[in-house]
């Protein structure tokens, strides 16, 4: 509607002879306010989730590695941050090179316009927030592999990690995905379906997770029961901001206030209830007891299998891509249970398989009637989009892992092993990495209270 | 002196008291441990995995009595504590050679009294 | 201002023979992006809430039974979600049959729009998004009933409770009050004002909360400091996110980004604000300790009572509103000691009681001044206002009660009893009916930590 | 855009004789539903980060206080608000007198619309969202002072002291650099730069608090070791919201959803997360272990110092004055170290001082290239606008050093005295002055849990 | 050997301690504890329901001593935990057979000086 | 009877626990604790301030047997317990007057077997 605004009013300008006062707010003409107000939340929304997924993880280990996991999400937001801002999003944005990876155009963020849009991409709000709304992504995708190497990889490490990986494995597969001119997107040969993240968020940070479990190696415990999550609340309220914070992930995938932006909210939260009444039920089922944990970890598979899917289906598809993700994790975690492998925190299982299983989803219900600029899948009439998918798929899980492989080669030999020591396993990295304690008063003997004595 | 410790049922923790108040005697330490024994765990899954735990959550107390009102206590102790099912726990007693008020260095009987 | 601009341009359109490019990103006429804007996110908001009461209720109940509590909000997060799509919402905003209740012509969502609205409901936000934005007051409704029964009711009684209940209770109640042609709401005959919830969201989750501490009795307890809240701070971060999410909840329920969204949400912030220090100072007079647990206890039902009046009342009134909440509610925790039952976490006098009043304080203070939609109240001039409300309010209390009442009794049929077994009671309804405990390291005798050992 | 459109009809309309339609839907002409939109969700964002801040002090203080602290800001968001319409905000952003104070022309909100803007300040969203935006930054500013006195301000004095401090020292200060008409600010003489609340917020509380500490005198405390956060977590939950909140608090100050909100989200995040890197780099360096509650101070710290630049200045800018940010609060905390006042949670060090290098960056740093309706600092041509900024600083720190000592003083007769009795500040305060405690179960030997005996 | 189980409150503990390592003695072992007796408890309101709480937090210290020193330890531990209020807590002595450093099996007097 | 007062590493409780099931011993009570000794502590900084923390998390087991028992077991708690670092904690040994199990009233050796 703004545009059409737009349109009338230099028409009209030129025809009435007014001139056209479009700028008088620092506006360029094409810019929607409401627009730009729904993408400021969404990058704010998408951004909580990095925290929220450190609680997530957080809780799920035991206490004294407590912050040193969360360190694990947090310190993504602080490195990848910079990082995005002086080359990140110029590779993986930027004038594209062999539909492979952008270049150093934008470095710095030059050219990166506060006032106008960059058409390729957002037509309505300014280039920058797209920029902004990107880096929320870049953000998360690095700290959602942390759940396999949880208490165990150096910090040092995981810092000079995910800054090679963000470089090396991220940018070229969102460049591939997302890009003017990237070789799986819709402006390349490919033309796969991403909405949101199947292949640069979830399926890479899901395959590389599986990489480094296996590279990295099993936790040490003294007894398995020790392996239990220390604090499942936490890991609600984690679920609680992961949820909140996948409207905006997908809605804001729509990049406008609009039909999209409402179709990829409505699929979102579709598939992330049915996952998590089916992951539920799988439980109810098999243990008689339903827990909060598998309630939690369904919905996050939901919405992680819906992430490709979110701007391109229907509500009832949705549900069905919802409860089939669950059924996929949950048995992918038995099938590590089988292996062998500490992917601690199943990140293969919940968001390597549940995406892929959401990309091949997209290329078998998607339909142009939610989303015109889309593609028909499967069951819409074009069976090639399915091959399309599994493209987009196969080259993400090739770079993925062959990128993790190398990156994480190199970090070894920047750091000296990825590993903590043993005793440093031991004592919890808190201390050990940290210098400090989640909770002080328990863990060191000191009474934290002296109530009324 | 004797010192009676008790390994209860945290559910039964309420009772005993009243019951020791009813006695007269109202000083008692607690502490929370875990014990196992004959009782029977529980299993728990995470995300399909399995783990059973065996360490139950049980309640100690430390009674200084005495040396004359023992046997009276710790019958109370017993008959308060017990359900009947296993678990229930184990009285201990022992010995207490000397024990102090350290408010007002007071000895012996006096002080636990 | 939007549909000015697009009459404006219909006429100017039909005048100078420029097509008009309305859709031309997807979007039918009369749609507004910033209104979009705001209720997508004032829907996160909402839904946001949900896991919000699961902390603030969490936190109140013992250590044993936290998850326990929270799988009751977050699984209506689940349940309702899927049933609200399936039918619910089709019986709740459907159309009208006798005023009481819609049909299943929407079932599966069918002709819900994703493009235009309806506009019997939001004419400036798609049809779907209504649709979405009803859905997290659904959920949240009977969620808030749970806070009668925690840390005693079977998992599998509630999930089937709050099924029922939602079609049998929920959309009655909502259809009555706000759909097209519902008996109470402002195009049927009662026209009582209800503006987000006093009716559908407080009154029916707090009589039919009562009805539920009746029929499945006192907790079982060996002492009665057992029953202290184990972790306020928990319930602090409830409280935040409730206080937060209030603002999409009211203001969402303007339906627009516009002066009734503002006023809503002034409104409720200054009700809240009163009633916490309402409470406080009801504390501090009668213990000489005002408490976290009374001053976040105020601001719920200064927020609660504010809900029907927000859109209709000034802000002077807001803060009379929400101060005679906090009174009224501490008041009737006092007559629930008394009385005996154990309504655990207080629902009936926090939100039946303090719904109550706000339904009545409506028609008390309600001014076309503020929403010219809406009615005088009784200071306003039209004392039949406060009958409708009355009216309104009576029939409510009938339909929670009687409803909850044969759902509660259809559902112990099914499940064979509500109550899950003094032993499981005992051991903590986490481990007997989830398999799984909220502080593992705590709670099971395996240290947690084997820092620096 | 809004306002061209608005221009173009006001034209148009009289051209053609058509009736503008501008107020159907209760609109004024000037309002703009995107910017009402994002100033709605930048409200509440701001509005969270009070209890934001409880958990981000709360986690730092020793249990036996979690709820003493948490209460000193919820306390804030009850009293503050309650003061902001009855006199608080007339008396900020009213009518000016002498430059240093507005009046009680809008005590009660009298005249403050809830339809039209009040084009001094805000010229597209209404006036009565204006002050309900400011009021979320009155409610945090006095709040923010409660970490120099935690663990030991008798709560009834703590409740007056923010009482008569929002009206002595938070009203004059803000009048002074933001109202119409206000000696520091832009359209009065000094025309000082302070996008979001160098001054008024981070300069008053840190000067405030360094004050307060100075007056109040330390913490006792039987061993040092027991003066450790006791829960980290917390901390960390209370940064997540203290980031995600922040991009309301400075994006919002741009008052519209356009480019200016934007440019302020970026630098915000900018200085965030280099300042958290920052910090976390002398760790590292100076003690081999960088921590979580580095990162997290860092973070806050670089939010702090660029909360008066951010609308005026580029990304890379915002970069270094986060990272230089983080150097000075480090180092001040040092400083409180050897001087030996115990500014128990480092609110100079953190807010006071990275504040105070804030206002002498944007000195520095600002650019009209940002903000046509800013000044240009030093290195942007206008050596004068450093002087500006120096003035500005100096006025704050001189007017919050006194009146808090007056009121300091004013409140101590009152309630004879400020702090809490040695055995009740031995016990903790939950206890002595709320009647409660944080986690019951396990501060009062009941066992909280019976699971499984 | 001779076992000193001393029950005080959390904040003496600092104070005890660095009374023992001037006595040259560092070995300790420390619980947290709730102890009740004729010290009173408090009143909590939560919602206006009152709860009495007369479990309060104590320490319990353990440290077992050569049959020589006990005395000396004993006395330095009471006068480091006084305050002279109601609810100082108390000292229990009791007798140890045997003491084992584990580390270096070790028996007797060396394994616990 | 013989009380066996275990003080161990939190990370050998496992071995230890393994180790007396092979005995035949499965009854045991547990609870963590804080010891300081021989060994060293460690420094953590917040806000660069230094703490240096010296009490270390251990684990305490009261075990109670036989007389004929208690110095396999012992023994057998020893061996496992031991990693030969400082730090690996103390057993004490005393004697116990009566042993009850409350569930059955049964007194003596049949009560803590
Ligand atoms: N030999 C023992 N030494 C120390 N504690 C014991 C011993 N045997 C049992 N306990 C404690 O007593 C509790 C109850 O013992 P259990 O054998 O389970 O049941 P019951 O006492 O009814 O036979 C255990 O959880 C443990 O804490
Ligand atoms: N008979 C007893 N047996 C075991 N512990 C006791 C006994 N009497 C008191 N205690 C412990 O000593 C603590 C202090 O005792 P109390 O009677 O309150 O004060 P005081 O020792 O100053 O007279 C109690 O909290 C309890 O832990
Ligand atoms: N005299 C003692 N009395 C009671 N407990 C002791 C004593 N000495 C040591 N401990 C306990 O034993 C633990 C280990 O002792 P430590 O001296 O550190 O190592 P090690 O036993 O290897 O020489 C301590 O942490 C403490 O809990």
């Amino acid at each position: 509607m703004k545009l059409c605004v737009q349109r009338l009013m230099l028409g009209m300008g030129a025809l009435l002879m007014l001139p056209t006062a479009a700028s008088a707010q620092g506006f360029a003409k094409q810019i929607s306010a409401g627009d730009v107000s729904w993408m400021l939340v969404a990058t704010a929304l998408v951004f909580l989730m990095t925290p929220g997924l450190a609680f997530f993880y957080a809780g799920m280990v035991r206490g004294k590695n407590v912050l040193s996991v969360s360190m694990q999400s947090f310190v993504a937001a602080g490195i990848v941050s910079v990082l995005w801002g002086l080359i990140g999003y110029s590779l993986a944005f930027g004038p594209d090179h062999f539909g492979v990876i952008g270049d150093f155009s934008w470095a710095g963020l030059r050219g990166v316009s506060m006032y106008t849009p960059n058409t390729d991409y957002a037509p309505t709000i300014p280039h920058m927030l797209f920029m902004m709304f990107q880096m929320t992504f870049a953000i998360i995708t690095p700290a959602l592999i942390s759940g396999a190497v949880v208490e165990r990889m150096k910090f040092s490490s995981y810092c000079i990690f995910i800054t090679l990986w963000s470089l090396f494995v991220y940018a070229p597969i969102a460049h591939m995905i997302w890009a003017k001119g990237g070789l799986l997107g819709l402006t390349g040969p490919v033309k796969a379906l991403d909405f949101a993240g199947g292949c640069a968020v979830e399926i890479a940070s899901g395959v590389s997770a599986l990489v480094m479990a296996l590279l990295i190696g099993r936790r040490r415990s003294n007894h398995p029961e020790e392996l239990r999550p220390h604090n499942l609340p936490m890991t609600l309220i984690g679920t609680a901001i992961l949820w909140f914070g996948w409207f905006g992930f997908n809605g804001g995938s729509a990049l406008s206030a609009g039909p999209l932006a409402l179709a990829a909210l409505v699929a979102t939260h579709f598939a992330g209830a049915a996952a998590a009444l089916g992951w539920m039920a799988i439980e109810w089922f098999l243990y008689r007891k339903p827990s909060a944990l598998g309630f939690a970890s369904g919905a996050v598979a939901g919405m992680v299998a819906i992430t490709p899917a979110a701007g391109f289906v229907r509500p009832g598809p949705a549900l069905l891509i919802g409860l089939v993700a669950a059924a996929i994790s949950f048995y992918m975690i038995k099938v590590k249970a089988r292996m062998g492998y500490d992917d601690s925190l199943d990140v293969f299982a919940v968001h390597g398989c549940a995406g892929i299983w959401g990309m091949i989803a997209t290329g078998l219900f998607a339909t142009r009637a939610v989303n015109a600029a889309g593609r028909d899948g499967l069951f819409n009439g074009d069976p090639m989009q399915l091959v399309r998918q599994l493209t987009a798929i196969g080259v993400a899980i090739c770079v993925a892992g062959a990128g993790t492989f190398l990156v994480a080669k190199l970090t070894s030999l920047i750091t000296g092993g990825l590993r903590a020591s043993a005793d440093d396993e031991e004592s919890g990295l808190d201390i050990t990495e940290h210098g400090e304690t989640g909770y002080p008063g328990e863990a060191s003997g000191i009474p934290a209270f002296a109530a009324f004595d | 002196m004797i010192r009676i410790e008790a390994i209860i049922r945290p559910s039964r923790l309420d009772e005993v008291r009243m019951a020791l108040e009813e006695l007269g005697h109202s000083g008692i330490t607690v502490t929370e441990i875990k014990g196992a024994g004959r009782q029977k765990g529980y299993t728990q899954h995470y995300r399909g995995a399995e783990y059973s735990v065996n360490l139950l959550p049980k309640i100690m107390l430390v009674v200084v009595v005495k040396d004359s009102e023992w046997e009276q206590i710790a019958e109370v102790i017993e008959n308060s504590a017990r359900t009947g099912d296993i678990g229930d726990g184990k009285i201990f007693v022992s010995q207490v050679l000397e024990a102090v008020r350290i408010r007002t260095s007071e000895r012996g009987d006096s002080a636990v009294s």
